[in-house]
């Protein structure tokens, strides 16, 4: 009956990637077998003052690994940059529906920042070609791990010092990428003007939303967003920690 | 440490509240709890009672937007009470909980006495075994003030849920008010079977950075051990002010935490926030519960209870 | 990090309450301060104002011990207003304060209106620059029912003392009350010409293994992060209550914090129980609030105030 | 005119020496250098939610170094027990009114439980004859220490595993130990005792008393204890941490 777990997980390795950034392997085989490509787990910071988990999509699933790459920004995350390989940390099951990789002739994965890392595992999920295209503020990341995974990588940057200066969807306009799907995850402008391109273009997209967290695992109805839904508001409230954080594009209600 | 269960007189974690036995005094503080996603974590069973997340008459759709902050050991929430609405919460999640050897005790949100009123009368042929009526809600039809901070209003909802329903009605208090043995007395003396105290106080938090408050409702209600010292005042004063059983929660943590409340005049205890810090936390605190009772060596509930001098 | 001071427009943290001007937001908060003892850990002119400790008209014996409690993330104090009677503060205390380039604020403490009339009228003619009346303390003539908590009687005291004194008096508020801007706007009527918020609010703990509350007193005033978003909250509501200036306190602990109130609505700010935890703290949390405003290009108080936006 | 501070000491020691008590040495050359026997260090522990400071009698001043003997009883001194040689610890300048030390034929030491550290340095500060009397439990520590000061040392442990089953004024009794003045630190109701006892006897004794703090410098007046004064009640509270921790036995109000 009880499905899901937290542990003390060991970690293996807890490496500065980028300004900020860092990549935490932990060992935790029995997470990493019932885990799939972008779905999240909590992780819990030590100081008692901190109360809530802190979700962090898988970035990669191996044999009796997971792979997490999040950047410090709190202090729960200046929390977990502090660990040493060989210290552990608690942290919980996969949780959430993640990206459902479909069986197309071209996929365009699109990263924003932080939201890189869910693709990775998503791009090594997926046969047939695989462009991804993403965009940094300066310094850009996980690049390498991408073309690993077999996708023909495009950068961008705000300032311009990497790659192409710009937005994602400048770049994908002005190198004319297409694909049959797309699939995102970052910041929620991002995502939003994503949606409405891909709209435009008539191209599905898969995105994978952000939302703050109670629980984290779908028992306080904290972390909603709005699906389109045959109601009389014409949406209703979806728990991006269970019915998420990956939505259709389509039917997200993006007001904000 | 002394452990010499079977020989000895055994350990009874169970308690009376209003007539129904809860195997143990741990049950589950509405909104933080889902019978299907907590009990992944962990069996169910283990739980003196489930109290669900607030049902009203109608489906609400609850607030926008940031609705969770966390706060220096605490957090705030501003969900707004999303709900399904009680037809479908009757027959879409009542019988799943069904299934669980533990009682269950439904958890009833309104916006005026008529929703109370509609949602308390729905559930007398079901199974729930309880009702905790949460008059911590704003009452629209006076401008939004809540029904909890007031005791004329608090007593009318209790009088108007109590003749209304066949089961055995909890009211919960809010903190939020001068003098809470005042709300108390109101209630009890219109048929309470017992209160639950305290819901969360009202908080505030802004983000220096974004310049903004974090929720996107401004103010939400403050949770978490930080606030644990005025819940324990609150069932202090209360156990003094009234004689129906009281179920203490707020910031409770650990299983010494579930004793102060008992010393303090719990008969029951319910742990909310602390599921979100540890999703197993309701049984790991029942646990720790045994642990310190077999440590001083209580037998039951009413030993922790009498051992607390002033 | 913009930094560029000297070209730019200077930084400005100073701000006037009620005709007085501090030279920083920075007061430290009634209590938790002593000028000797906290003198010994950093530069006492580094503060916008040094708020005392209550005083009487006559010497208060204070609480038996324990007087303190520690609780998660925050604390509990049964001082009970332990303090030497306006005479002999005059006389020996007062004189000592005067050496510093700083204000001097006289946190005043009664039990009767008559008590409180008699400190603010020998405080006339004296180096005070302002009064701080807690009107948290118990009644006596009125069965020790806190002043604070009813605005009849927030009003009377507030009324009186603005008679008998020739200083500006900050009315200085409990958060244990259904609606504090109802007796913000009961003081402000009277003539309180400021008002600092929040007091303590009113907490117990119980030692679940001596098995008797921790405070000698049972329930004391709690204080410290923990209680922060009451605070932050109880400004933010009270600021769109009522015109005075506000002095905001409960839980700063860092120059962030600091911001948040001034976001929230208040003019200036006192540092408390985060001087017991690092006996620096008052001046620690200037130099923060400094970086924060370099961080953010804000040159006076007011424009932090005025990039809140709800 | 900044006279007090407090500082992040190194930690060069910190080593269990009987079942639940640590010695701790902090490379502290400022701390040491003001301080004196009978005063107490506060130390600050690192989880934020524990928020006050811990007061530690000084057991041992060296020329660099200070020498703490604490008990593991809560939250904070759990986390202290956890600290490894090389970290570090924010603790405080020497605060408070210490023992004495007076020119007498005789001193003798008495000491309870936890209570027993701050007298090893006031043996070290006194010529003469001194003569160290302490209780425990079950196991005794510091014995090698107060020898090495020069103190002739008698045991008593309720348990009577060790020495004289009994507590100290029972074996100072049947001992026949008798001394011009008396020094004492341990629990409320020893103190007491030993006071009544002193006062039997008309010989003085110092008093070392506990209290709960906030501040632990003076500035909250939350951790007094009743000296006798002239007044109405016919006390005064003093504060514990300023005026004290040590106080002569015969003007505590010795109440509880
Ligand atoms: C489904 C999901 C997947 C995510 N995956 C990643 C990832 O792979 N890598 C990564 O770097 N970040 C990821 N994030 C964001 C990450 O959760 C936050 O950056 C992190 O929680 C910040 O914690 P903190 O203590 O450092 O910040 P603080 O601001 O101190 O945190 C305070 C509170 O706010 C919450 N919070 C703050 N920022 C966010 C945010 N952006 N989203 C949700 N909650 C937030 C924290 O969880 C905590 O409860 C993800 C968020 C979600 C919802
Ligand atoms: C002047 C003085 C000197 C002391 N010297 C020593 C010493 O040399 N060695 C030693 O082991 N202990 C000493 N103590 C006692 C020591 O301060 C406590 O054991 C310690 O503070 C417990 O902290 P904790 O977090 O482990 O316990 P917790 O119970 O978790 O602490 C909770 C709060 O209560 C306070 N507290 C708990 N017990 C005591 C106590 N007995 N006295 C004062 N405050 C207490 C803590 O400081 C904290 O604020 C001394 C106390 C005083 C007042
Ligand atoms: C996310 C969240 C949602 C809540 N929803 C409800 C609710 O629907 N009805 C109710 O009576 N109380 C609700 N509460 C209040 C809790 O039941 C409880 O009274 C409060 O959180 C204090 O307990 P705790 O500190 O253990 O969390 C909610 C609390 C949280 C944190
Ligand atoms: C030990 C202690 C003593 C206090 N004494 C007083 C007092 O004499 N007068 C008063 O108005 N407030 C008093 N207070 C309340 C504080 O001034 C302040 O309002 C409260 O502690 C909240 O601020 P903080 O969280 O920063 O400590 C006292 C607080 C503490 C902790
Ligand atoms: S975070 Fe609690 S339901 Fe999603
Ligand atoms: S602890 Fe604050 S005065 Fe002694």
């Amino acid at each position: 009956m009880c499905k899901k777990t937290v542990i003390e997980a060991k970690i293996i390795q807890n490496q500065e990637i980028a300004q900020g950034v860092y990549r935490m392997v932990l060992s935790a085989p029995e997470i990493a077998a019932g885990a799939s490509c972008g779905q999240f787990v909590n992780l819990y910071p030590k100081a008692k003052h901190t109360l809530l988990p802190r979700p962090i999509s898988i970035c990669e699933i191996g044999e009796d690994t997971l792979t997490l790459v999040y950047g410090v920004v709190g202090e729960g995350t200046r929390e977990f940059a502090g660990y040493n390989a060989g210290e552990t940390i608690r942290v919980s099951s996969a949780i959430g529906t993640g990206f459902k990789p479909q069986k197309t002739k071209t996929a365009v994965l699109v990263g924003g920042g932080i939201g890189v890392p869910p693709l990775v595992e998503l791009a090594k999920q997926m046969s047939g070609e695989k462009i991804a295209v993403i965009g940094f503020r300066d310094e850009p990341f996980l690049k390498e791990e991408l073309e690993k995974a077999g996708a023909k990588v495009y950068i961008a940057t705000d300032s311009g010092k990497t790659g192409f200066k710009g937005n994602v969807i400048e770049l994908i306009q002005e190198q004319g990428i297409s694909g049959d799907y797309f699939y995102s995850c970052g910041p929620k402008v991002m995502l939003k003007a994503l949606a409405a391109y891909c709209e435009s273009i008539n191209t599905p997209v898969q995105v994978s939303l952000e939302e703050r967290m109670g629980c984290g695992y779908g028992a306080c109805v904290g972390c909603v967003c709005k699906i389109k839904e045959n109601t009389e508001t014409g949406y209703e409230h979806k728990k991006v920690c269970k019915d998420g954080p990956v939505f259709l594009g389509s039917e997200v209600v993006w007001d904000e | 440490m002394s452990n010499h269960q079977g020989t000895e007189k055994k350990l009874d974690l169970s308690v009376n509240i209003a007539g129904v036995t809860l195997n143990n005094p741990i049950t589950t503080a509405s909104g933080t709890f889902s019978a299907y996603e907590s009990g992944a974590f962990y069996n169910l069973n283990e739980l003196g009672a489930m109290i669900t997340k607030g049902v009203a008459n109608i489906p609400w759709d609850g607030n926008p937007t940031p609705r969770i902050a966390e706060t220096y050991g605490g957090m705030l929430n501003a969900v707004g009470l999303q709900n399904p609405g009680i037809d479908y919460f009757i027959a879409h999640e009542l019988p799943y909980l069904r299934q669980f050897d533990t009682k269950i005790i439904v958890n009833v949100a309104g916006r005026s006495i008529e929703d109370y009123c509609e949602v308390a009368e729905k559930l007398n042929g079901t199974a729930a075994d309880m009702l905790e009526v949460n008059i911590s809600c704003p009452n629209v039809k006076k401008g939004g003030i809540g029904f909890g901070t007031h005791s004329e209003m608090a007593a009318k909802v209790t009088k108007e849920v109590r003749r209304v329903s066949k089961k055995p009605i909890i009211i919960k208090l809010t903190p939020n008010v001068t003098d809470i043995t005042e709300i108390a007395k109101a209630v009890e003396a219109e048929g309470a079977d017992a209160v639950s105290l305290i819901n969360t106080l009202l908080g505030m938090k802004i983000d220096v950075h974004r310049k903004k408050p974090v929720l996107a409702n401004k103010m939400g209600g403050f949770s978490g051990p930080a606030i644990k010292p005025v819940a324990v005042r609150m069932v202090y004063q209360v156990r003094r002010a009234v004689n129906i059983p009281i179920i203490g929660l707020g910031g409770i943590m650990t299983g010494e935490d579930v004793a102060e409340f008992i010393m303090a005049g719990a008969d029951a205890v319910s742990v909310g926030t602390a599921a979100f810090v540890n999703p197993t936390a309701p049984a790991d605190i029942k646990n720790e519960l045994i642990e310190y009772m077999q440590k001083y060596n209580f037998k039951s509930l009413k030993e922790i209870r009498e051992a607390f001098t002033e």
